[in-house]
């Protein structure tokens, strides 16, 4: 029911099918960002992301992430280089089918507004009307386990509850293309899993492109068609590995041979990354 | 260690009141003590109980006074209020805008009402009005130089989220910009409000008309020219209470609006 | 003898004895060693003389009647403008030429003025507290105004007002309607003048010595020492006062015409007091008496003085 | 989109200046227009042209008046600072201390200088030291008002880490407070330094005794009186440019000091 | 180098020698905490943690394990019951062998304050002279990958280095009581594990009692002596597991079949507390 009532947008595409001259719903062509005090975060990263991919960025701490996944939504401009969504050079969300949320890092949320109304601001801000919006802002707080949390205030939460009130934010938008920047790194295990599923749940069934920062190499494998691993100073891209899996994966693929295959992949290519930025 | 069945000395909402009082009276007694034992004369200095029986002997007087003062304390601080919120919301939309136009804001706090009373008195002939302009001039520096402040103070994270979902200049000022100065707009409403009252007597005092219908301004002046410094302090004292009621007014404001949730209001 | 004496203004002409009498060292013959303190808008001169901070004071009939009615023993002792140059001023061509004109027309009149002279049109002439504008120590609001009425001082209306205006403006001294306070007045404590009668009766001699000078037109050494301490005051002002001064009989018509500057009369304190005691100014039953001395000004010895 | 070799004209510290000049040029050619066309006699609005001349002419005497009033100002601004800083600390020590004292410095703030004046000038025979008690007044309650909410205005969280380390009432003070205050303290800044030098010029009017060693306000009084009203708006364009002047250091001050951590100084 | 300079304090005393009539270093007695706007957040718990001993906490986001820490740090009152400090009801950390650090759940950096200075804060507050302290402050950040960031200022440094400062100010104090609340749930694993490993070795070197609230079952079972179960709503007590496993711990341990299986029982406690908060 949950799913439901946050998944009312079209189905996703066809895989394959022809969609708008296949153009990338992100391209990243060789950005750079250097901040003002002379970090160099990101030195010319070329990444491109299709139409109803989930693609996870593993990489050890400080290596960027999160620049590039600001970039990607517009908050920061690049040193040099260009970004393209959906083949465009600049984001017009208001676009149907280009609808955007993101998960920053941090919870976020604003001390002067109870949960509800935090997560219900991105649909205030579209001009949603309040009945939806508050339909829409339930089912998402519902579905992080929020349900009885509405009326509270974000002080009165514990840092994980934080967490997932800006997770339900990001998902009553009902994006197309969702940017989360460790949603579930202060969530206990069977809570992270349960996310987990939900939201490859809601990817399968709408038409979603993920952009998912995170350090759990399980969660990056589970969920992603695709994982890019970023090594750090300067931030840059060291490998792409598509992901091998079922459509829909339960809890028997987190313990499938190809699983603990692909993860033991993944955390030798992650330790490259981390002795190299350590060198 | 909390306890639900305070007992009332603990209670904070008790000692707000009552603290200052115990202060005030004991002030009051060691005046009082120390004028009676310097046989301080009276027109220099007068003891708190000569202020009190001036203030029940020339009470209806006082009180109508107090009236006038507090009519264009009223109208000035509504005036500074809406005048100052609006010039810093234009403030704010640019930095090129706040720098152009801010250096004419402090014009209004530098210029003293003496020197352009006369020239409001020409263009306004409503007493009334032009003394609500000039308490204005004296009271708005401080709304809109703490507003401006606050609406910049503003967390950037939550501006990259408002920015992230496209929020118009006017979305971001209502529901961010806002909220986030309100502590500060609190802190200028404090001063303003006593600036605007000392404005309502300043002005009184340059561009009353004095006669009947005049304020404690002309109250003060009388009774320094003639003397009579008992009604003198029992005008001072009206002006001290009323301030301090509007600070407090203005102090019970903050809270409610930000006790659930700002840490200036907090323990 | 080191002596405080507060002016109630800036120095200006109107206190020309006082410097004249400093000048040439007159104070300083009669063994006195006397300040002249200035002072300003709101400076409040009664409460200092009231609290020993000024030995003696520069007032108006006005200060130690008020002194006495809250109770603090003062007197007048000297009063060095016969009449008050006190002017109700309008613009030429108005229709206004006696006091009676200015009946119900709005006046800008100062606060500070507002016990005073004003109590006495009330009382005397019928005007009435609706007719009260500001005067906001400005005369800009009165020039943009044709039909705008001021108080002002015969002393200095023409010269000021008039430099802006076509015409020069109508001035109707008070004083010539029965306004009888006296101006530019010396007081101190009973306390100080008990205590120190001597010096007040040198400082007295002196300072009428000093407004003969000037009465005569010897004001040369007072304008310097003046413009030295208010450079802004200026000499075309000075002379123009002076003029308006001796032309108008300010400083010996009256009582001073025969015993000399400085001279007061209990006839005229008496008849001040009924006027403004009507007016509710002063309880009747004030002993106004007690608000001056005519030991001081009066004396033979300072006509002799005067003819040195 | 940064460029490093950005165009003076998009230079925010170029803007900074050149934005006000340019709005002020604009304004005073239109009051230029205004006055010329309109005919107002200079009496009444003098040219910005005539106060040019006036400015040039009464040059040195106007300029040594402003550094009387200058200093002044910057003894009461500093008093004001000094003492309000002080309070704001005593106050910040217990919500009891802050409820008893409070309404006390509200007193400070709605006294009237001109009803003080007279005494202050009974008790204190030094001049200038008298203006800098009465400037004093006026400027001080801003200070303390904002420190104080300042000082209030601390992060829980940092709060937590303090008392966890056993910190002291002082280090607290001196390390987390004082620092969180700084936005509101640089807030209160701004506005009493504009007090500190309005408040110079009404004591001037009150308890200056104006002659030779006087200020900018014995130069409005006379010209106001003499009707040289050029003069009199000569006198207050030095007073307002001041005041511009102070504000500027102020932001500057504040600009350095929180410009790397704080958001109100950012973009 | 660096593990030597941060463990200068007196070894660690041997296992089983009698210290202080064994007065648990921390003692929650029937300890109850409900929040101002009603939410009880513990109730009736009790738990006492031995000195020397390395406890993690386990439990779903919101069942008090925050809460329970704040107030073993002297941070809140509990509403009822009380908690003792090696036996006494209040925090002396002036006393040899009884100083105490945290490290939040969030970073709570000073912004107006570089890395370096916030590091060396409860140094300064406790009156440590400057040179040992900078000494004390590198050591630490080194360890934690912050070596050449000391002179940055908190807003410059992204999420996971914001978090590794905060551990390194409380490492820097060189504890005997180290209170953390999900210290390294925003690092990559490369560097969690690394992280891991260096905190084991820490406390096995000095007089050294850890609370440790964590997410990851995996590290709680890396790194604990025992690992405590909560439940939610109200929290509480659901298991206290003492951990097998040899003194020494490395890479091999985390593969080993009695971890794999305490993971498991422990994952399967979880999920009980999670269903039972759940239902
Ligand atoms: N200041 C507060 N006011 C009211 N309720 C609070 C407050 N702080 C925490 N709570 C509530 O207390 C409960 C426990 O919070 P706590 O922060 O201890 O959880 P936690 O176990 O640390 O969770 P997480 O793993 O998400 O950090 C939660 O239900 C929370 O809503
Ligand atoms: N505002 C800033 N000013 C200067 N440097 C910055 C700023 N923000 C980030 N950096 C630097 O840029 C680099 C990348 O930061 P970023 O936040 O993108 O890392 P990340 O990959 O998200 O790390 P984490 O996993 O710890 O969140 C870091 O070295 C950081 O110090
Ligand atoms: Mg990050
Ligand atoms: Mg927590």
């Amino acid at each position: 029911m949950l799913m439901h009532t946050l998944s009312v947008d079209t189905a996703r595409p066809a895989p394959g099918a022809p969609c708008e001259a296949a153009l990338p719903v992100l391209l990243a062509n060789q950005v750079e960002k250097t901040y003002p005090n002379g970090t160099q975060a990101l030195q010319r990263l070329k990444l491109s992301i299709e139409r109803g991919e989930f693609v996870s960025l593993l990489g050890p701490s400080g290596c960027g992430k999160s620049t590039l996944l600001k970039m990607f939504a517009g908050l920061e401009s690049p040193s040099a280089g260009h970004v393209r969504w959906w083949g465009k050079g600049s984001l017009d969300t208001d676009q149907p089918g280009q609808r955007m949320a993101m998960v920053f890092q941090e919870a976020t949320l604003m001390p002067w507004a109870r949960v509800a109304d935090n997560a219900r601001l991105p649909l205030d801000l579209a001009g949603v009307p309040k009945a939806e919006g508050n339909a829409r802002v339930q089912a998402a707080l519902e579905l992080v386990g929020l349900g009885k949390f509405g009326g509270v205030y974000p002080r009165e939460l514990s840092g994980g509850m934080q967490m997932r009130a800006s997770i339900a934010r990001a998902l009553a938008v009902q994006p197309n293309l969702l940017l989360m920047d460790e949603p579930f790194g202060a969530l206990d295990e069977f809570t992270r899993n349960r996310l987990d599923s939900d939201l490859r749940d809601l990817w399968r069934s709408r038409d979603l492109t993920v952009v998912f920062v995170t350090h759990s190499i399980y969660e990056a494998v589970f969920l992603s068609s695709r994982v890019v691993v970023m090594g750090a100073r300067p931030g840059r891209v060291l490998a792409d590995v598509a992901i091998e899996g079922p459509e829909v994966r339960d809890e028997a693929f987190r313990t499938s041979a190809p699983f603990i295959e692909q993860c033991a992949r993944l955390s030798a290519l992650l330790a490259e990354a981390n002795a190299d930025s350590a060198h | 260690m909390e306890n639900s069945a305070r007992p009332l000395l603990a209670d904070p909402r008790f000692q707000r009141i009552a603290a200052p009082l115990f202060v005030g009276l004991v002030l009051l007694a060691l005046w009082q003590l120390l004028c009676v034992t310097l046989k301080v004369p009276t027109y220099l200095v007068p003891t708190p109980l000569d202020i009190g029986r001036t203030l029940v002997a020339d009470g209806p007087m006082l009180f109508a006074a107090l009236l006038v003062t507090l009519k264009i304390t009223f109208l000035s601080f509504a005036l500074a209020v809406l005048l100052g919120v609006i010039a810093a919301f234009l403030f704010v939309q640019s930095r090129v805008i706040e720098a152009s136009l801010f250096p004419y804001a402090i014009l209004l706090q530098v210029t003293p009402v003496v020197a352009v009373a006369p020239l409001i008195i020409i263009w306004v002939s409503n007493t009334t009005l032009a003394l609500t302009i000039c308490a204005t001039l004296v009271a708005i520096f401080p709304i809109i130089s703490n507003t401006v402040l606050g609406l910049r103070s503003v967390n950037p994270g939550l501006l990259n989220l408002f920015r992230l979902n496209r929020a118009s200049r006017w979305q971001t000022l209502l529901r961010l910009r806002i909220p986030s100065a309100l502590p500060y707009f609190f802190g200028g409403l404090r001063i303003a409000s006593g600036l605007a009252l000392i404005g309502a007597v300043v002005a009184e005092f340059v561009a009353g008309t004095g006669g009947t219908g005049a304020g404690l301004a002309y109250q003060i002046l009388q009774a320094g020219f003639q003397l009579n410094i008992p009604r003198l302090f029992a005008a001072l004292f009206l002006i001290a209470l009323t301030g301090v009621l509007l600070f407090s007014l203005m102090a019970a404001l903050a809270r409610v609006s930000l006790g659930h949730w700002h840490e200036s209001e907090q323990g | 003898e080191a002596l405080r004496f507060g002016l109630n203004w800036l120095p200006q002409a109107e206190m020309c004895g006082f410097y004249q009498a400093q000048a040439s060292g007159l104070y300083q013959e009669a063994g006195l060693d006397v300040e002249l303190v200035p002072g300003g808008p709101d400076r409040n001169i009664p409460l200092q003389v009231a609290a020993g901070d000024l030995q003696l004071g520069m007032g108006s009939s006005f200060t130690t009647l008020n002194m006495v009615q809250q109770g603090i023993p003062a007197r007048t002792v000297a009063a060095f403008l016969q009449k008050d140059p006190q002017t109700l001023v309008a613009h030429a061509g108005q229709g206004v030429e006696t006091l009676e004109d200015l009946k119900g027309r709005p006046i800008m009149v100062a606060k500070f003025s507002q016990a005073e002279f004003w109590q006495f049109l009330k009382q005397r002439y019928g005007f009435s507290d609706s007719q009260l504008r500001p005067y906001a120590y400005s005369s800009v609001p009165f020039l943009a105004d044709p039909k705008a009425v001021q108080q002002g001082y015969i002393t200095e209306d023409a010269h000021l007002l008039g430099k802006e205006l076509k015409e020069p403006p109508v001035s109707i001294l008070l004083a010539d309607y029965g306004y009888d306070n006296y101006a530019t007045t010396v007081f101190a404590l009973d306390s100080y003048i008990d205590a120190q009668r001597d010096a007040v009766a040198r400082f007295v001699a002196a300072s009428r010595q000093g407004w003969s000078e000037c009465a005569r037109g010897d004001y040369a050494a007072a304008m310097q020492a003046t413009l030295a301490a208010n450079p802004e005051h200026g000499e075309a002002l000075y002379h123009f006062k002076m003029k308006q001064m001796r032309e108008r009989g300010l400083i010996d018509s009256g009582d001073a015409a025969v015993q000399g500057p400085g001279a007061m009369s209990d006839a005229r304190w008496k008849g001040f007091f009924e006027t403004m005691s009507a007016a509710g100014v002063y309880r009747p039953d004030l002993d106004y008496r007690r608000a001056y001395t005519l030991e001081f000004a009066n004396s033979g010895a300072a006509v002799a003085t005067q003819e040195r």
